[in-house]
């Protein structure tokens, strides 16, 4: 077996060096000239959240968002929501035909698109098996609602997180994946 | 009392009372602002309280607040009585050992002869204070708690007393006020240049007397009563309220009593090396010198509770009865010995 | 009695009544003491019924089940990918972890092999949600035993784990990033470089637990000596993982098990054991073992080769007909999957391993006349977690 | 029932034949002559895990020869499989949406590798992972309980961990061990009755909230009375195979 560490200086001693350091460290962080001057909001580790935020990585999902116009109520989406939390409702519509003179085409319109964020659990499964890319995700995390019912989101509010869906990041080198397009 | 205006007796008990709440309460919460909230954070690499006052300074007034207006519960099969007396006690305690500490030529509050043997004296009725605790709010973890807190508090305070008893020798007396000025007057091997601060010649003394505080106070490495991963918080489990808050002021307060004592005993109590003890301005500059004296005593007491892990009870008890107690009678002797030779 | 009295003691009755009726004790010397389900030492809803003679317990029992989500029975009425995002609420803090051995076992019954790419990234992700869970247990560790600075180091050094988890997988803590036949998505560039500095600082804060904590007389005082398992009992247990490799067992899934979904093998890296079987030698096991780990992603961030991140794979996943088990060497332990699969969409019968339900098995067998700290001292060099536990 | 499983045997034995993973043979003419035809039936999947399927009598002999004779000594789990399939319908179509496929229990299903020929299926992992006898060993012990009489005999007086896995088996299927030290209830509460993980206990939650993905696409509402073709049921909706064509 391995020869254990046994500890130099008495652990007890070391122990109080340790902590000592980081006080050192926190509150005259090394900054070149002014490390005397002692500043320890910025030593910390720590961040003051209402007054600095930290802002979270791109893919980071914090809230599902909803471009109407790709949406064609296949219902996949919903189907494959293991937590049933989302509510379509669609009706069948004619569209003003691509080609003039061709026939109207058949199209599904959708009445209501509801995600209830009190039973979501932000898996994901809804935004990868949408075959229109009609739902993202966005880094958004701060809407919280004082009444549990708040938390059902229509398809408007969901419309409205599209402005905060950040574009898709390059890939890291050898990556074979192509970088998709957030549909504005 | 030789200050200039004249004050009627009973202005004289209105001011001492006033000035040992001060004295009490004051330190208690710069102690907790700049330790507990502070250093702890800085030591964590994390900021503390930052939002009640600029620099969280505020934050004990909220705390205060806070406890003051939350429901006091007394659990249900609780002995009400003894319930509600017992922090009534251990806070009392506090108050009497503040009582023999001298601030300045003129201002103590009881000039006692029998000074330290009053301090040491007074400072075990907290264990009755938390034992009481312990068995009247019927939980099994106080009682737990409670039953531990009386076997170490005791356990430490032999090895206390035999660690003053060196000071004691070296000083000739038992007055706090006299064990002042000798460090203050005294010289080590002809020099006397900075007086004779008892810590030189008694570390053993002062390094015993601080583990024993440690013990006393129930911080960190010896805090089992108050075991937060295991009785949750001991004794102090079912407390809630304005019962916690005098828990808590006591807590803080004997940490500040017990670092002024030591600062008294070992680090020249109010005297400065080069100053004339009886001016009349020491009044003043006294209780500060004290007070820088004692923060700097509760920045080791409180350095050892935020780095060590926690003693297990029969280890706890083994390092009293079979080293520091063994350590402070040698002590003893030593000090006996030098004091007959020279 | 007033009314409310007599409504109180009605309610203190049938609670006693509960508590005696599920653990059937009846106890006329000495104290029940009950840890838990709401204790601080217990990481989530753990019961241990101890019965004391003043602080030695003279009989102790493990009631878990406060937390029993019936994961086996929710995965049967799952599709495949539904029951990945079930999978990794088991172990919440190596939850990437939770997933890998679950979809090595679909792509073995559906004979399909993650491209090169693909399985390193996976094991970079693995080999991190270790990181994460076993920094959190040392600095745990320190706060079930008094000291309260550790846990801060933890949490200060783990987030940035976390960081760079969320920022491939988008979740910090369920990260449901595994697919069987690769993963969801690739890395964002500059991802390596910033995981290799934050590997760094994961080694800086395995050194600061080790002179703040392991060095420590007061912590070797607590903790040598204390819950000794020898190696026998703890196999016939069950106990897996550090925990077993504590008690001087040189056994580990990534090096012996045979899987070949994760790209350990490839890897030079050490097993690490201790003799001793006791507190101590559990938690020094875990604290190499993160380091260890911390050394194997910079190895794997370096050697990543190229190529697609997802194999041929329909949209739509029938796993075909058959059963498989997959053990992988999970930050707690060994977690295994029993896949059973009749060809539709979902699983037909999953039997989830998991490693904290054995380690936990062994309590009442080791907590016979020990101190009453000391039971916390076990529970916390065990290391379980409660959703492995419960399910 | 068991016509089954007659030619599952026998695909069996000839995809084994392609590559032999003599190791695992090894293990399994090691119990073989240890329990002579108490081994029922066996299968190997190569280079991944061995099955041996042995009498319920010789449960404890088999258990003992692998920790003898393989020197598996490491107890990884025990459970059981209940093979009828779920009477409640499978995925997201709950009873309430969707007509209840009524299940007779005459009607035969396909037990898992290895053959076995009733609803219950008792299954334990033991591994030797010191490699003690010179090479590191596993092996996957698996049972049939008959309908009526689910008993057997308890390993506990082997390996101590099998204590709280036949706790959670017993109180998941039914499964009475004998001679356990305690059979209590593990996870459930005590007044719980039913046995949860048998097929045939229905899964609540799925009943009581109808499933949202139930909704199908209306129709056109000016055109209601015109002929109208059933939904636009794409691939993906064989996932609920039972709700598509309500319009």
């Amino acid at each position: 077996m391995a020869k254990f560490p046994a500890p130099k200086a008495p652990g007890l001693v070391k122990g109080l060096g340790v902590t000592l350091k980081t006080m050192m460290k926190t509150t005259f962080p090394s900054r070149g000239m002014k490390t005397l001057i002692p500043a320890p909001s910025i030593g910390a580790a720590t961040v003051q959240y209402p007054h600095e935020k930290e802002m979270p990585a791109p893919r980071a999902r914090g809230v599902i968002a909803l471009k109407e116009e790709n949406c064609t109520v296949c219902m996949l989406c919903a189907r494959s929501c293991p937590d049933w939390c989302i509510y379509i409702e669609g009706h069948k519509d004619t569209a003003p035909p691509r080609r003039p003179g061709g026939k109207p085409r058949q199209v599904n319109k959708l009445d209501r698109f509801d995600i209830d964020y009190a039973l979501c659990m932000y898996c994901g499964i809804c935004v990868e098996v949408c075959p229109f890319d009609a739902l993202f995700w966005s880094p958004e995390y701060e809407y919280s609602e004082l009444r549990l019912a708040d938390l059902l989101h229509d398809k408007d509010r969901l419309g409205e997180w599209m402005q905060t869906v950040p574009d898709f990041e390059p890939y890291e080198a050898g990556s074979e994946q192509k970088v998709r397009k957030v549909p504005r | 009392m030789s200050i200039a205006i004249e004050l009627a007796y009973w202005q004289q008990t209105v001011l001492r009372t006033v000035g040992v709440l001060v004295a009490v309460l004051i330190p208690a919460g710069t102690l907790v602002y700049v330790f507990l909230f502070k250093m702890m954070s800085f030591m964590q690499s994390r900021l503390g309280p930052m939002e009640a006052g600029p620099y969280g300074s505020m934050q004990l007034l909220a705390e205060v607040g806070k406890w003051i207006q939350k429901e006091d519960i007394i659990p249900w099969r609780a002995d009400r009585r003894l319930f509600a007396i017992a922090p009534y006690i251990v806070v009392a305690s506090v108050f009497l050992i503040l009582l023999a500490v001298p601030f300045g030529p003129d201002a103590w509050f009881a000039d006692l002869d029998v000074g330290i043997f009053w301090v040491l004296a007074v400072s075990s009725i907290s264990v009755l204070g938390i034992l009481i605790a312990g068995w009247a709010s019927a939980n099994k973890y106080s009682l737990l708690g409670g039953l531990r807190a009386a076997g170490q508090l005791i356990a430490y305070e032999l090895p206390m007393v035999l660690a003053v008893v060196g000071v004691v020798i070296q000083a000739g007396t038992l007055n706090l006020q006299g064990i002042v000025a000798a460090q203050h007057g005294g010289e080590i091997f002809g020099f006397g240049g900075i007086g004779n601060p008892y810590i030189l010649s008694q570390f053993i003394g002062f390094f015993i007397f601080l583990v024993a505080t440690q013990a006393e106070l129930t911080q960190t490495p010896f805090d089992m009563p108050i075991a937060e991963s295991e009785l949750v918080s001991g004794y102090m489990t079912e407390y809630s309220g304005m019962r916690f808050l005098l828990f808590f002021i006591a807590e803080f307060a004997s940490a500040g009593a017990f670092a002024a004592v030591a600062a008294t005993l070992f680090l020249g109590g109010w005297s400065i090396p080069w100053v004339d003890l009886d001016a009349n301005f020491m009044n003043v500059v006294g209780p500060l010198v004290l007070l820088t004296k004692m923060m700097l005593v509760a920045f080791l007491v409180f350095w050892a509770r935020f780095t060590y892990p926690r003693f297990r009870e029969d280890q706890l008890q083994q390092l009293a009865w079979k080293v520091l107690i063994p350590l402070s009678l040698v002590n003893i002797l030593a000090t006996m010995a030098l004091k007959v030779m020279f | 009695m007033t009314v409310t009295e007599r409504q109180q003691r009605a309610y203190v009755d049938a609670q006693a009544a509960d508590a005696r009726v599920n653990v059937e004790l009846e106890t006329d010397e000495g104290m029940t003491l009950n840890i838990g389900p709401q204790h601080p030492a217990t990481h989530g809803t753990l019961r241990v019924v101890a019965k004391l003679d003043g602080e030695q317990v003279v009989w102790a029992d493990v009631v878990p089940g406060y937390m029993h989500r019936g994961y086996e029975k929710l995965a049967e009425v799952r599709t495949f990918p539904q029951v990945t995002t079930l999978v990794n609420r088991i172990d919440w803090l190596g939850s990437f972890a939770n997933e890998v051995p679950f979809i090595l076992a679909a792509e073995q019954l559906m004979e399909i092999e993650a491209p090169p790419r693909a399985r390193h990234i996976r094991t970079i992700l693995f080999e991190m949600a270790r990181v994460a869970n076993i920094t959190l247990f040392l600095g745990d560790l320190g706060a079930q035993l008094g000291a309260v600075t550790p846990v801060f180091y933890a949490f200060r050094d783990r987030e940035h784990v976390l960081d760079q988890i969320e920022a491939v997988t988008g979740g910090r803590f369920h990260p449901n990033f595994d697919r069987i036949g690769g993963l969801k998505d690739d890395l964002p560039k500059g991802w390596i470089a910033d995981t290799k500095a934050v590997m760094e600082r994961i080694r800086a804060f395995c050194d600061q637990v080790e002179e703040l904590l392991f060095g420590n007389e007061i912590f070797e005082a607590r903790t040598r000596g204390v819950g000794v398992v020898p190696a026998e009992v703890a196999l016939s247990y069950g106990l897996s993982g550090a925990s077993v490799r504590g008690s001087g067992v040189d056994w580990d899934l990534r090096r012996d098990g045979g899987v070949t979904g994760l790209a350990h093998a490839d890897l030079d890296w050490k097993v690490w054991t201790h003799p001793d079987g006791d507190s101590f030698a559990r938690c020094w096991v875990r604290l190499q073992e993160t380091r260890e780990a911390t050394k194997m992603v910079d190895q794997l961030c370096d050697g990543l080769p190229g190529g697609p991140i997802m194999a041929k794979v329909p949209r739509i996943i029938k796993v075909p007909e058959g059963e498989a088990y997959v053990e992988t060497e999970n930050p707690l332990g060994a977690m295994g999957y029993y896949v059973v699969s009749k060809g539709d969409l979902g699983p037909f019968r999953v039997k989830i391993r998991s490693a904290s339900f054995s380690n936990v098995s062994i309590l009442p067998w080791l907590l016979r006349g020990v101190y009453v700290p000391d039971i916390i001292t076990i529970l916390a060099s065990l290391y379980f977690i409660l959703g492995d536990i419960d399910r | 029932m068991a016509d089954a499983t007659t030619d599952q045997a026998a695909k069996d034995a000839e995809d084994q034949s392609p590559e032999v993973d003599e190791l695992r043979q090894g293990w399994l003419d090691v119990l073989t002559d240890a329990l002579g035809d108490a081994v029922v039936g066996s299968h190997i999947a190569p280079g991944r895990v061995l099955w041996v399927r042995v009498a319920r009598a010789s449960w404890f002999e088999a258990a003992e020869a692998a920790r003898e004779r393989l020197g598996c000594t490491f107890f990884d789990f025990l459970s059981a499989i209940d093979w009828m399939p779920s009477p409640w319908g499978r995925y997201e179509d709950s009873a309430v949406d969707v007509g209840v496929k009524p299940f007779d229990p005459s009607s035969s299903f396909t037990t898992g590798v290895a053959g076995g020929d009733t609803r219950f299926q008792l299954l334990c992992h033991l591994a030797n992972v010191r490699g003690r006898n010179g090479q590191r060993a596993d092996v996957m012990l698996k049972t049939d309980l008959p309908d009526d009489d689910l008993r057997i005999r308890s390993l506990v007086p082997l390996y101590g961990g099998a204590n709280w896995h036949e706790r959670e088996c017993w109180e998941m299927f039914g499964v009475e061990f004998d001679g356990h030290p305690g059979l209590r209830h593990l996870y459930l509460p005590s007044e719980f009755e039913g046995h949860p993980l048998r097929k045939d206990f229905p899964l609540l939650a799925r009943l009581v909230k109808p499933w949202p993905g139930i909704v199908d696409v209306e129709p056109r509402p000016a055109a209601a009375d015109e002929e109208v073709e059933p939904a636009t049921a794409d691939d993906a909706d064989g996932a609920a195979d039972g709700n598509g064509d309500e319009a």
